[in-house]
């Protein structure tokens, strides 16, 4: 094969080895950045890197060709070891025109290589990107390694005499030229990329062919024109053994609930109503109504978690999902699901706020609203995957508690995790957990209000089952019967069982396992989407010998079991958040343990350096 | 289609039906209605009209939001959902739509339905979902004691409008009518012979049903239908629709509705050149909902007031063409199997 | 005056002298227990008394006659010094039916006086109370003084040859026969409800005559056929000097806000959709339209909300009012009056959740909802008022802190406030607070989102203002702008000065003043309705030589600047709570006290009693 | 009436007219939607009618919920509330309420005014607040990237219905009719002088004005109006209103609509013995909504595709009712006087 003759080749040139790898693609809207950056991961994945990935879109969905908020980025991390996050600083920034350089600049590391289009710096996108003066000529660009390709012009001349395509089409392909060049550069085989391009365009032969040729085009040119005095290999990391895919989180959240509706036995209904950057996981369902799931697109919030809880009550599994904004309208009607004690879940997949914020940035705060965002004491459990991977099981997860207690849970994912893609070892069938959602048939002293001594779950008695007929409703219940009580003791009483019932999960999740000694100078406690760098950073500072260890909390409402002791066992406790120290006041307020809040509210998850530079303050104090 | 129940069985999900009785609907909880309150009547007629299609207690959901009416479901002695305020179509929604086989009513009020539950009410109906919404109107928000509610007069002075309303009201069958509604009646809470008629014809009709009833408060809004709908003058102020026949009404039935060349429907008399022929002829099942549309809009004193069935035409239902869906991916994408998406996309395998 | 004669010979009788009395009225809803207790309390006030009342009213508009849920109370307590809680325990009940026995009799004393209207005890109505024998001669009533008194008929008697009303109306004036008793009972004057009878039914003569005829007989009968030994005076309170009148908490609302707008010179726009407790406040502002208060009904809550961020943006003192599920209604849209800075108040009337709950009972558990009841990083100012007088002072005061911080506030009252009245006195207007809520005006560098300094408040710049056109929206705003920003910085500087605005409020609100010393064994902190019973709780410690203190908290968010300080004065701290520990979970999270927590969630105040065997008890463990 | 603008200066508060250009009404925000969107031309052409009534920048208001076209008031050099999801007609009421002065514009997308925000179009219209309402009908989520919306075709295939749209189309003009809306149009996003035309009429009108404009999203749904909208089709497949002229079209102008006997409106060939007088003539005054309904129901193919004016009828406003019952209770009760309701009530006097 020829890419296997150019690869050859290769192995003579000088290489350089390198540990890990941080490079951003960025460049306008329409310059196909995202899949660029893509099947760079994929590649990297194959080959047997450790690898994670940041895509950044524009909040507009078409802003105007070569403006500032129309840049595009993706940003991805491939190492010889194991890697959790994106990368603090990329290494590398190809920036495919003016405004993608304005953009990302100030992230590059200092001496990183920098890789431009010139063809696109025409006075007009340097206006449009509001530069004074051309910064590939006014000497702003000297403290990086500045790489100066016509990638449009070479790209044309590569395809001109291959290709029947017009100029348009042609000019598209130039960012499977930089990939090309960037395969080159980092020791990648081109075949992934050229199969993905085979079967994706099986139907257009030339798109295929100018692809293809775009894509050698820039491998070969970096082979000869020998800009680049060196090439570099990350080498394999040592990666758990098995099947991986590449999988977002959103993707990942779809699927554990269609498997939580398999193992379950009970048939999945989604009502939703769009919202960035929960839609995906309406469009992931909607595509596998062979699994019996059924979505619904609502009129809005309201009433897609009322027909979720409607579902719930004919014994499906209701779910809902939504965006911060979609929560708050929600409220109102989740306090219904916890008095009528339906199993419905809820997904909230954060993002920047207050109000409609930062539609398209990430953040985590809306675990206060999750906690308290309801009248009255209206206790319910929530649950937080850690990584995109993480979604698929904390999707069962919160099915499992939903049906097991008979209440409803809330599932915070946020935009970075949902948009965030991460290589996935699939899991086996055996390895998922089983858990019974029966409904409830016996009609013989049936009460809609009875409870499983252990649980306090009350039946699950659907509409259909001779018998069981009984109503519910938002007003308060009498303990057993459920029929409407405004009885002074038994509202308190049924305040204190729907608080025990959400209490009692606590003996039926997992205790926390510490990363790092289970005590020691400083712990640090995370929580959802910021796994990946806390864990990084601590494990940066355990290997410059700092006694640091941290948990992290995928159950949020009951803590698990072991919390407040674990931390007893530490001099100081760290709590970095994506919001203003929501988990934070929740932990003080529980373990009036005087731990120290670490606020990030950029719509940006943290970097490694950031959080290590914060615990060594933490630390030292 | 998916289901097998039609339409004269709704809710009994392929079981053959039973024999029951008036008694068997009725719960064990105590009525908590105002005594001399419309929803006692409205009450009995459902109660009375169940048995009679042979519908199985335990496939029969009652859904309501909050108001007075809207604790209908706890005296029905099948399933029942006292959702929230505005919320049951919703509710009732994920309910049919999950499970189909269930033959589901929304109880609501003018305030429940029209005011803060409208947009749901529409998007129910515009689906299409095979349920029956029950909507007592008596124009007056009964439960939090009497602010107006979207259905009451232009001027009324209420606890909230002390100088007297200045929003002009909606015409709920107008606005179900608007939002493609397929079946759409109204009828009186003290008319039980006609109202005991259009529950069962909503209760056959495949679709989503839409039905008005009047109904009277008589702590809030005493009498507000008196002035049409008392027996001494219902038959000259009230219009009994009924299909294919002419729009006649009148002690006598002397009076008829006929429309004007300028498109303005006006009351006339028959007799002196004026014959049946010559008036509008009821046509329930009219594609279009124009005539619907017309004579819901047909106001005491200027026209006589309309009851019974204003439209009644067959669409497909949501619930149905959803299970098609499903069953239509089945076929031809296999049953889902987990293990199979789950290993789909791009996959690698690290050794 | 015949009434005056009839006072003269009362004269003569056996007076025994009382410090304070609780009587609580019950009855059928038809049977005008509201009126018969309004009509004492007021009496009462005339006369002197310190007065404090609680209406208790069915949840059904009109229950069935004779049914449990149908059953109206009014229970108050009056007394020669000053007291705050309606009472504990009535030492008095007047049950005007069996059911009224049944679901009042718990609460009566041992030993008080227990007084029945024995004509109501037919065997319908004994059964629809469920009673299974007639208390009245099961001897399970041994326990009290039982006065059975066959009123109806008495009634009848007095009313018979007097008036020509149908049977009807004569039987509903017994009311006023069993008022009459109780009249003379406590020696109470008659002219003031006569007086009222005359003015209410000034066009109904014969009405008038016949309530007026029942009162005198009532108390004639009383007088003349000495069932009682002895009755009883309770003198006049030391109650501040100045003008009085009766007032609930709704009342006080709406009228605060009223004098809001006259205080601030901008007009009242109230949005607001129907919900128990709160809409009193709707009837009440609906009919001052001359003061320029325009009321809008709207389609629902959240358009209420929306509607009154609308009238703040045009100028006007944008309010709303709800009660819980009304509250979290508005959630979302209370996020963007955060995000666009504008003055709107909202007002909630909390009552019994989740969900619908107890519509009719009282709570305080949106305390939580009201603080992080909303998506993001989302701080609102929160009052609260303390008392029902004190709910027009606090209207007052939202205001003020909304103009002059231009940022939403939420009020919170509750339905024991609403509902509930006390004798207030009238504050002269030269007590009112001024208070500045001026409009910019100046078109010269305008800046939508310039701030002042101190209070970093933005300017208020309304529609129709030449030269001011900007836009504002819920997506995060570039700071001085306020155009729209997806910056990763500035979005964290906004986070922070929304909730620097917050903050800075502290520095403008009084500080805490204990109740009690400065420091001591036990601080007992409170906030809303409860502070009546805790007050009286405190002086009942500082009675038995306790070293208790307390403080009220008016402001939720934020929190008076001594409140850490205090708490760190004394050896406990307790929280008594209408909730399961809202605030005190906000306390122990902020200054890290161990503070403890006395939760109830019974639809109910407090009783002194729990309350100072609550205190006794923390206080020596 | 307490308001001194008449229909012709709506917003200028008494103050005298002022000669502006377009250019005035041009914000120095960039306009951020996809080159080729339709909303470009709507943003140019009421940015052009603006100037022509002699409307004061400073008294204009434009609200909007979320979605692509809700950027829309950003691009306007006048005061702006780019609000939240479906309650752009609740905040722009209580604008204009609290300030009846204001020219007030709601700018919303067939999801955020038919979808989340459905009740509260219907309220803000039955209530006739003087404000105008355009909605911007592309058929789809714009902003979320491409489901279907409630105006989307059943059928349609889009992001969140793989398999096709289920759910039955709402009729945008029917809704806003059977709400009592007082004027109600349609016009294209190319069709400028006629969306001009609409603009300023929808301006002129005194009382709530609804104005649905089709409006191509290049993006996601492209080419959704082409069949009847594009220039070579459009006389042939679209009818123009005209008041008080019969409904005739096509390119040749030889064909018309005519009411059938059964209610039924069709499309017929002038000629042949069918004339003009036979065709229903256009009546935008006609004091009921019947007309209009029917027309707005016409649909392509089946129909030619109205735009223009469907209704314009007058009724009191909201704000002016509202003022009204102010003012009277001013005269009245006499001018708020604080210390006096303070003091009201039973009150008494310890010493
Ligand atoms: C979210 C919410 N808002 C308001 C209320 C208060 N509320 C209960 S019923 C009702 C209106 C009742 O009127 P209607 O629907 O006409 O029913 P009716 O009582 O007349 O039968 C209102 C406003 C509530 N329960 N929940
Ligand atoms: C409460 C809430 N729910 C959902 C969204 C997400 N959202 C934004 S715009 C939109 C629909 C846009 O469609 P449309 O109104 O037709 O406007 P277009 O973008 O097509 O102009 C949705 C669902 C949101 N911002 N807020
Ligand atoms: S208030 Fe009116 S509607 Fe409600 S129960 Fe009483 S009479 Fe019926
Ligand atoms: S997505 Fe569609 S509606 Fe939105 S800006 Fe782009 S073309 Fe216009
Ligand atoms: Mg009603
Ligand atoms: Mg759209």
């Amino acid at each position: 094969m020829e890419s296997m003759t150019i690869l050859n080749n290769v192995e003579d040139k000088h290489i350089e080895e390198l540990e890990s790898v941080t490079i951003r693609f960025a460049g306008d809207s329409g310059d196909g950045m995202q899949l660029t950056g893509t099947q760079f991961t994929k590649t990297s994945a194959i080959v047997g890197n450790d690898i994670s990935t940041l895509p950044d879109f524009p909040a507009e969905i078409r802003a105007p060709a070569g403006s500032l908020p129309g840049v595009s980025g993706f940003q991805l991390n491939f190492s010889n070891h194991d890697i959790r996050t994106p990368g603090d600083e990329p290494n590398v920034l190809v920036a495919m025109n003016p405004a993608a350089l304005k953009v990302n600049l100030a992230d590059l590391e200092p001496g990183g290589i920098l890789l431009v289009n010139t063809d696109a710096f025409s006075d007009n996108n340097l206006k449009k990107a509001g530069y004074g003066s051309n910064p590939l000529e006014d000497g702003s660009l000297t403290g990086y390694r500045l790489f100066k390709l016509p990638i449009t012009t070479l790209n044309r001349a590569a395809l001109r005499d291959e290709v029947e395509l017009p100029p348009k089409e042609i000019d598209r392909c130039k960012n499977f030229w930089a990939l090309g060049l960037m395969y080159w550069l980092y020791d990648r085989p081109l075949e992934p990329t050229m199969n993905w391009v085979n079967e994706k365009f099986k139907k257009k032969p030339d798109v295929v062919k100018a692809n293809v040729t775009a894509l050698k085009a820039g491998f070969a040119y970096a082979e000869a024109a020998e800009i680049f005095t060196t090439h570099y290999r990350v080498r394999k990391a040592a990666i758990a053994p098995g099947k991986y895919r590449n999988i977002t989180g959103n993707e990942a959240t779809a699927l554990g609930f269609v498997a939580a509706s398999v193992l379950a036995g009970r048939p999945l209904f989604y009502a939703s109503y769009p919202i960035t950057p929960a839609s995906d996981i309406l469009h992931e369902l909607s595509m596998r109504k062979n699994f019996g799931v059924k979505t619904f697109q609502a009129e809005d919030e309201i009433a897609a978690v009322c027909a979720a809880i409607g579902a719930s009550f004919t014994g499906n599994l209701g779910l809902t999902g939504t965006s911060g904004p979609g929560l708050a309208l929600k409220s109102e009607a989740l306090g219904l699901a916890v008095m009528t004690e339906l199993p419905v879940v809820v997904v909230n997949v954060q993002r920047g706020g207050p109000s409609t914020g930062l539609p398209t940035k990430t953040e985590q705060a809306d675990l206060l609203q999750a906690m308290f965002g309801r009248n009255g004491e209206c206790p319910v459990a929530i649950v937080a995957p850690a990584t995109p991977g993480d979604c698929f099981h904390m999707a069962i997860e919160a099915f499992r508690i939903a049906t097991r207690y008979m209440l409803p849970v809330i599932y915070l994912s946020d935009g970075y995790l949902g948009n965030g893609a991460e290589p996935w070892r699939v899991p086996a069938m055996d390895e998922l957990p089983r858990f019974e959602a029966n409904l409830y048939k016996d009609p013989d002293n049936f009460q809609a209000y009875a409870r499983d001594p252990q649980t306090l779950a009350r039946p699950w008695a659907v509409p259909g089952t001779p018998g069981l007929e009984h109503r519910i409703g938002g007003l308060e219940k009498q303990d057993i019967t459920g029929n409407v009580s405004y009885d002074p003791e038994n509202h308190m009483h049924m305040v204190e069982t729907r608080a025990a019932k959400v209490a009692r999960i606590a003996d039926d999740i997992p205790e926390l396992e510490p990363f790092g000694e289970r005590e020691g100078r400083l712990l640090v406690v995370g929580w959802g989407s910021t796994h990946g760098s806390i864990t990084s950073a601590v494990e940066e500072m355990q290997g410059r010998g700092r006694s640091v260890s941290s948990v992290h909390l995928r159950h949020l409402n009951p803590f698990p079991r072991n919390l407040g002791e674990l931390l007893g066992r530490f001099d100081r406790v760290l709590v970095p958040e994506l919001n203003m120290g929501q988990l934070w006041l929740l932990m003080r307020a529980k373990y009036l343990v005087p731990a120290i809040s670490f606020p990030k509210v950029k719509g940006k998850p943290f970097k490694i350096s950031e959080l290590t530079a914060k615990m060594e303050e933490v630390y030292e104090d | 289609m998916s289901t097998n129940t039609d339409a004269n069985q709704g809710g009994n999900g392929g079981q053959p039906p039973v024999k029951l009785t008036r008694k068997d609907f009725v719960s064990d909880q105590e009525v908590r209605w105002c005594p001399g309150c419309g929803d006692y009547a409205i009450l009995a007629q459902v109660q009375k009209v169940m048995p009679e299609l042979g519908i199985r207690r335990e496939n029969v959901v009652f859904v309501s939001g909050i108001g007075c009416s809207s604790r209908f479901p706890y005296y029905m002695n099948t399933y029942g959902f006292h959702s929230i305020h505005g919320r049951a179509p919703a509710v009732a929604t994920g309910i049919k739509a999950s499970n189909p086989e269930l033959s589901v009513w929304v109880i609501t009020g003018d305030g429940d339905a029209l005011s803060i539950g409208g947009n749901h009410l529409i998007h129910a109906i515009r689906r299409n979902l095979d349920i029956n919404i029950i909507l007592f109107n008596n124009r007056i928000y009964g439960l939090t004691k009497g602010q107006y509610s979207p259905t009451s007069e232009m001027g009324k002075r209420t606890k909230s409008t002390p100088f007297g309303v200045i929003d002009y009201p909606l015409n709920p069958l107008s606005v179900a009518l608007a939002a493609e509604a397929t079946f759409v009646a109204r009828s009186v809470d003290t008319h039980t012979q006609h109202l005991q008629m259009i529950v069962q014809r909503a209760m056959e009709h495949k679709g989503v049903s839409f039905v008005e009833v009047y109904q009277n408060c008589n702590i809030f809004n005493d009498g507000a239908f008196d002035m049409f709908t008392a027996r001494d003058v219902k038959e000259d102020r009230m219009i009994e629709l009924e299909h294919g026949r002419p729009l006649i009404f009148g002690k006598e039935r002397n009076r008829g509705i006929r429309m004007r060349s300028d498109m303005h429907l006006e009351v006339v008399e028959l007799g002196n050149g004026v014959s049946e022929s010559d008036l509008i002829a009821h046509n329930e099942k009219a594609p279009d909902s124009y005539l619907a549309y017309m004579l819901a809009r047909m106001e005491y004193p200027e026209y006589p007031v309309p009851v019974g069935v204003f439209r009644d035409v067959q669409k497909s239902t949501y619930e149905d063409l959803l299970t098609e869906q499903v069953e239509r991916a089945i076929q031809n994408m296999g049953p889902g199997d987990l293990e199979g998406i789950i290993n789909s996309g791009d996959t690698w395998v690290i050794e």
